[in-house]
């Protein structure tokens, strides 16, 4: 409630219309598309992850490895890793576009973000791409079933 | 911020604290006849619309029912009719050069309001549709006729909106907030020329001056001297105040009409499309009463006629409701269809405000103050006009705050918003070829010095009289005594009060001292003029001995035309603070202009 | 309207039995000549049931402190001067009536958010106009219309906008929209209003070019859905319909 | 847009002495509240997200680091805050299909308050689902 100086809104005038790709709309079209998408894929991977057996009490090296050795969840989990991160990271964006009315904070604030999910996507895809679920010199107790079998 | 552009030095300076600014046409006023002289007047010459309200608010968009133009869209019907109607429904006080006029270039100010956007309703064909309306009638009163070109029960908004709409299209200037309080008037060989207007700014408490070639007022009526009254609380006939005080005539005063269907006792309107549309008035014992008086047009009589009939019902004990004080407006036969459809605000209203839904129950209505005939005096050419002939070079009025005369003594229903569109445009063409050849008057020294007096004088009075009280007991005597019927005595009790009122008023004073966005003293300069053309109205309604249309006086009952076929011309003279209203008002006549028809009997 | 009118005079209001009871406004105040920050004062009115906020506002005016500032003209919801927030909400004043609202407690009256607060109730309105007048709000049509005569248009074809038509520019939506309050950039639900009535005018041959201009950084696709406008309308609006309707139109690439 | 209004001229002025009108809290409604509930849920996921990424790519590096960050996933507390987890989760998907419905269904905007209690309602079935189990699975072990 404090009396803080404010622009008058709508002030500034804008830029005239530029042209190439309306990152708004499709912006706005894909957190559409990717929920819908995000749903089974989030919604399976809770289901598997936390419902089914033991749940969160059965996840461990042995678990996770046994999925993701499985082309099947391998792309699931890839999927959901982008998808995720692509909505997530435009509504991070919206809502700094909100809230962060200095262009600077703005801007540090888009990078952060920007930088955090291309790092994660790079990261994450990485992982499960070049994961070797039973890792060589590991107690077998560790490793997945399917590993006792090689 | 928005670009400031259009102002560069050269025309606006600042001196001693007062802005000065030079356009070629200045437009007092940003309603429907303002901005429609806006339209026709930007595109060619340098203007600016000042208006005390942002453009949108203006009482025009209040209009609901329609705007008549004999398009024959839906019904046969032709312009002559529609001059007849006009003529005959103001009782023949009508100049019937320009009732032609109106009723001839309605086509046209139709068609220009639908290319420039406007959404009227349609008829099946794809046409814009047309209803009934009060006093428009085929061939000389034979039977009602559709005239009324309309959309929903919203037409005055949407020609408000359409208008700004085009403002904006073409960019004109405005000056939104800023209250005009002065017309400058310089003396150029002996004669006074207006040379400019003063404003105040609403939003700085600065004043500011316009010179400019042409002026054009369209300041819109002044329904606040009643209390209650369907025009909005900022309509205090400023404009037509300002022409007063500067001597220049105003006429046809004592006509102010009376809409018969205002929600009872607050005044908002309720169409009379809804009679239109086949709505019907009833008193406490149901009767259809106006059988009784218009046998022909029944409910759609025009709007004296009806009113009238309604106080009589109520005065002979056949009003209905707890205190018998109102009639009906039945509505129900109507259907909800129709209602939601056609009458969806006024519906609204009725539900809001009264709490009744009159697609259910007969809504409970009574007169209430809604237009006045009188005002600034001007020919067709919408130039003011300084006597009975000889114009004021440069000076224009258009709208309800003119008076051309094309309502003579009463107004028909739907002819205001053609007034507003065919002199509104008439006024901005004729400005715009005034400015052409004209020259800027000088202004005289000090231009704004009438108005900082005006101002400092309220804003640092250490009076005792506030302004809500006397402009209370204005509006209620006003009511009480001058309103659908009229007696020498009833409006003699007035004058006294009025003018008591102003006498209290020279020792009013606000509360805020502020500069800034200070409504309280605006409020205390409105009353001033509210105050100034009450007793110009029941001045010159005491001297009119007759009744005709708007105009009933119970002692009078009878038209005379052989001694008041004539329009009243009312002007400031004399100390305007001087006791008795006959030492600073003198009344002078006008003959009528009369082309076509010669006066009858006003019979439906 | 009428307005000196206190509801004593109104049918109803005239019989004893309906005694006017006491109110307490708490009015956020701010005189900008003296006040840095806003301030809330409070005010005991008597009242009808019938009575609107706005005629309490003048009362308080009236009788009690001559410097209270709002704006106001018509005073029955037509001319859009007097949004204001009432309980929280945003409302016409003259539209509000008394017995509409929780009298047991104090009733708050405050400024529209989002746009600079000039004094008690009045904010700057330019802004909400300049957004309004960029959308180009006006009928482009450059051929003439046949035998000079009015654009045919079926009653279907009106239909189509009739919603739109209806505003009054008010300013309660856009002051009401959570993202026009963040930083003001939003056009903002009545400029997508007053785009929405000409796009959807089968006269207008320009629908491009305001799908265009609301295909922006600070157009439709701001908006979240979040119907405060629609709810805030006072004119009953479907404003976030209207808003789905363009968003869809531009995704269409036309009306 | 050439247009002026009397807000030009004291332009300058206005933009130094305006604060901000914030008073009290809007009274919005179910529109209103579902935003905030989504915008919230959806950064909440979303810092949630990050972090999961970064522990489950410990797989990457040894069973038993992944072990040991995965084994404070499976403490009481962090059982309540996965509940909390999921329940952000299932309300911002629901109220996500809400949302899609308004902007592509055409009696969206109709009955979004009616859809908003629906979703309020799955979501209170989901969590009745998940809840016990998930917790007994947290703490029987
Ligand atoms: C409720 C209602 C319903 C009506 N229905 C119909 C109808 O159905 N059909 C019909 O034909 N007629 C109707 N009328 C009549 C008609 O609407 C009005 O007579 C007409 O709109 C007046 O228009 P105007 O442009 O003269 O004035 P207004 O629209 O009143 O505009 C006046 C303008 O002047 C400005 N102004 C005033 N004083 C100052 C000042 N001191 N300084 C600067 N600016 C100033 C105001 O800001 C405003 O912009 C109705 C009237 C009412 C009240
Ligand atoms: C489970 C399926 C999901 C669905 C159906 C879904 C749906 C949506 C939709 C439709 C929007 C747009 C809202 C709007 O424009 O008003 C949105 C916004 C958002 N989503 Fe999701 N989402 C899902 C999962 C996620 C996940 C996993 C994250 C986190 C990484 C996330 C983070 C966000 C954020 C931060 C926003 C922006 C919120 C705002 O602007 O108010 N969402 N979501
Ligand atoms: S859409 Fe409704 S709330 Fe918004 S400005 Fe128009 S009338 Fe007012
Ligand atoms: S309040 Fe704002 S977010 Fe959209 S639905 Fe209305 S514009
Ligand atoms: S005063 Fe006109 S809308 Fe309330």
């Amino acid at each position: 409630m404090t009396a803080t100086t404010i622009e008058a809104p709508r002030s500034p005038s804008r830029p005239v219309k530029r042209r190439g790709v309306n990152w708004e709309k499709w912006g706005w079209i894909y957190m559409r598309a990717s929920g819908i998408v995000l749903i089974v894929l989030i919604f399976g991977h809770l289901f598997f992850n936390l419902m089914l057996g033991d749940g969160i009490s059965a996840i461990d090296f042995g678990f996770v490895g046994g999925k993701l050795a499985d082309p099947f969840w391998q792309w699931w989990d890839v999927a959901m890793l982008w998808l995720a991160l692509i909505h997530g990271g435009n509504g991070m964006r919206t809502l700094i576009n909100d809230y962060a009315t200095l262009p600077m904070t703005r801007g540090v604030l888009k990078s952060a973000v920007l930088a955090a999910v291309v790092v994660l996507i790079v990261l994450g895809t990485l992982v499960v791409f070049t994961f070797d679920p039973c890792p060589p010199g590991q107690p077998a107790d560790l490793l997945p079933a399917l590993c006792a079998a090689r | 911020m928005t670009q400031s552009s259009s102002f560069d030095s050269a025309d606006h300076t600042i001196v001693d604290g007062v802005h000065y600014h030079q356009f070629d046409v200045v437009i007092v006023g940003a309603g429907g006849a303002g901005m429609r002289a806006a339209i026709e007047a930007g595109p060619h010459a340098k203007t600016a619309v000042i208006s005390k309200l942002y453009p949108t608010r203006s009482h025009t968009g209040a209009a609901q029912g329609g705007m008549a133009a004999a398009l024959a869209n839906v019904e046969e019907d032709n312009w002559e009719w529609h001059t007849f109607d006009t003529i005959k429904g103001g009782d023949y006080l009508v100049d019937q050069d320009a009732a032609e006029i109106l009723a001839k270039e309605a086509i046209d100010a139709v068609l220009d309001l639908e290319n420039m956007g406007l959404p009227f309703n349609r008829t099946p064909e794809g046409k814009i549709d047309q209803r009934r309306f009060g006093g428009h009638t085929r061939d000389h009163g034979k039977a009602p006729v559709r005239r009324a070109c309309y959309a929903a029960d919203r037409t005055g908004h949407m020609i408000l909106q359409t208008l700004y709409q085009n403002c904006v299209k073409h960019g004109i200037n405005f000056f939104n907030e800023y209250y005009v309080l002065d017309l400058v008037m310089t003396n150029v060989d002996g004669v006074d020329q207006p040379s400019g207007v003063v404003a105040y700014d609403l939003s700085t408490g600065e004043l500011h001056v316009f010179q400019a070639k042409a002026i054009i007022f369209a300041t819109g009526g002044f329904g606040k001297i009643y209390k209650t009254t369907s025009n909005a609380h900022t309509l205090t006939g400023d404009g037509v105040g300002i022409i007063w005080r500067k001597g220049l005539p105003l006429e046809d005063m004592e006509f102010f009409q009376f809409h018969p269907t205002g929600l009872a006792g607050l005044g908002i309107l309720l169409t009379e499309g809804a009679r239109g549309e086949g709505a019907i008035l009833r008193n406490a014992s149901g009767e259809r009463f106006m059988e009784r008086y218009a046998p022909t047009i029944k409910d759609l009589a025009p709007r004296d006629i009806v009113a009238r009939c309604m106080v009589q019902e109520v005065a002979e004990g056949r009003g209905a409701g707890p205190n018998k004080d109102y009639v009906y407006l039945d509505c129900t036969h109507l259907g909800a269809e129709v209602l939601e459809t056609k009458l969806p605000d006024i519906t609204e209203f009725a539900r809001t405000y009264l709490g009744v839904d009159p697609v259910t129950e007969p809504v409970p209505v009574m007169p209430t103050a809604h237009y006045a005939m009188g005002g600034i005096p001007t020919n067709v050419n919408a130039e003011v006009l300084r006597d009975n002939t000889t114009v004021v070079p440069g000076l224009y009025a258009a709208g309800e705050c003119a008076c051309v005369s094309v309502h003579g003594s009463n107004r028909l229903g739907t002819n205001s918003l053609l007034d507003i569109n065919v002199f509104g445009k008439r006024a901005g063409n004729n400005a715009v070829e005034y400015v052409k050849t004209a020259e800027f008057t000088p202004l005289p020294k000090d231009p704004a010095a009438a108005v900082r007096g005006l101002i400092d004088g309220i804003r640092n009075s250490t009076g005792t009289e506030r302004v809500s009280v006397l402009r209370k007991e204005l509006q209620d005597m006003m009511d009480a005594k001058a309103q659908v019927f009229r007696t020498d005595e009833s409006l003699a009790e007035v004058t006294q009060t009025i003018h008591t009122l102003r006498e209290r008023y020279k020792n009013v004073a606000v509360q805020d001292k502020g500069r800034r966005f200070n409504t309280d003293l605006l409020e205390a300069v409105e009353l001033g003029f509210l105050l100034d053309l009450a007793e110009v109205v029941v001045y010159s309604a005491r001297n009119r001995k007759e009744s005709r249309g708007g105009h009933m006086r119970d002692d009078y009952p009878n038209r005379d035309d052989e001694t008041y076929m004539k329009h009243t011309m009312a002007y400031l003279s004399g100390d305007p603070h001087s006791a008795d209203a006959a030492d600073h008002i003198r009344l002078d006549w006008k003959p009528v202009t009369v082309t076509r028809y010669q006066p009858m009997e006003r019979k439906y | 309207m009428s307005t000196t009118t206190i509801a004593a005079d109104r049918p109803g209001n005239a019989d004893p039995a309906i005694t006017p009871f006491t109110v307490t406004f708490l009015i956020r105040r701010f005189d900008p000549e003296v006040d840095e920050e806003p301030r809330w004062q409070d005010f005991d009115v008597e009242m009808y049931a019938t009575d609107r906020v706005l005629d309490a506002l003048h009362k308080i005016k009236w009788e009690q402190d001559g410097s209270l500032t709002f704006r106001r003209s018509c005073a029955h919801g037509i001319c859009g001067s007097d949004a204001m927030r009432i309980n929280g909400r945003n409302r016409l004043a003259c539209k509000t009536l008394i017995k509409d609202l929780d009298i047991s407690k104090p009733i708050y009256v405050e400024a529209i958010k989002g746009l600079p607060l000039e004094k008690d109730l009045i904010v700057d309105m330019e802004p909400f106009f300049a957004s309004f007048r960029e959308v180009q709000p006006f009928l482009i049509a450059n051929k003439a219309p046949e035998g000079g005569k009015e654009r045919i248009q079926t009653v279907a074809q009106r239909e189509r906008f009739d919603d739109t038509t209806k505003c009054i520019l008010c300013a309660a939506c856009t002051s009401s929209c959570p993202v026009f309050w963040t930083d003001g950039q939003y056009f903002g639900p009545a400029a997508i209003v007053n785009a929405h009535r000409f796009i959807f005018d089968s006269r207008d041959e320009d629908a491009k070019v305001r799908l265009d201009i609301l295909n922006d950084k600070e157009g439709v696709w701001r908006c979240r859905t979040t119907f405060n406008c629609s709810e805030a309308c006072p004119r009953g609006i479907q404003v976030t319909q209207a808003i789905a309707e363009v968003k869809q139109a531009i995704m269409r690439g036309k009306p | 847009m050439p247009q002026q209004t009397a807000g030009t001229l004291t332009a300058a002025k206005k933009s130094t002495t305006s604060p901000r009108p914030a008073g009290t809290l809007y009274r919005g409604r179910e529109g209103m509240w579902s935003w905030v509930l989504h915008r919230i849920t959806g950064v909440a996921i979303f810092f949630f997200l990050l972090v999961h990424i970064l522990d489950t790519a410990l797989i990457r590096v040894s069973p038993e680091a992944y072990n040991v960050v995965i084994g404070t996933y499976q403490t009481p507390l962090m059982g309540l805050g996965e509940v909390a987890l999921v329940g952000a989760i299932v309300f911002h998907a629901y109220n996500g299909i809400r949302i899609i419905l308004i902007d592509f269904w055409a009696g969206g905007v109709k009955y979004q308050k009616l859809m908003f209690y629906i979703v309020i309602a799955l979501w209170v079935i989901t969590m009745l689902g998940f809840t016990p189990r998930h917790l007994i699975n947290v703490f029987s072990h």
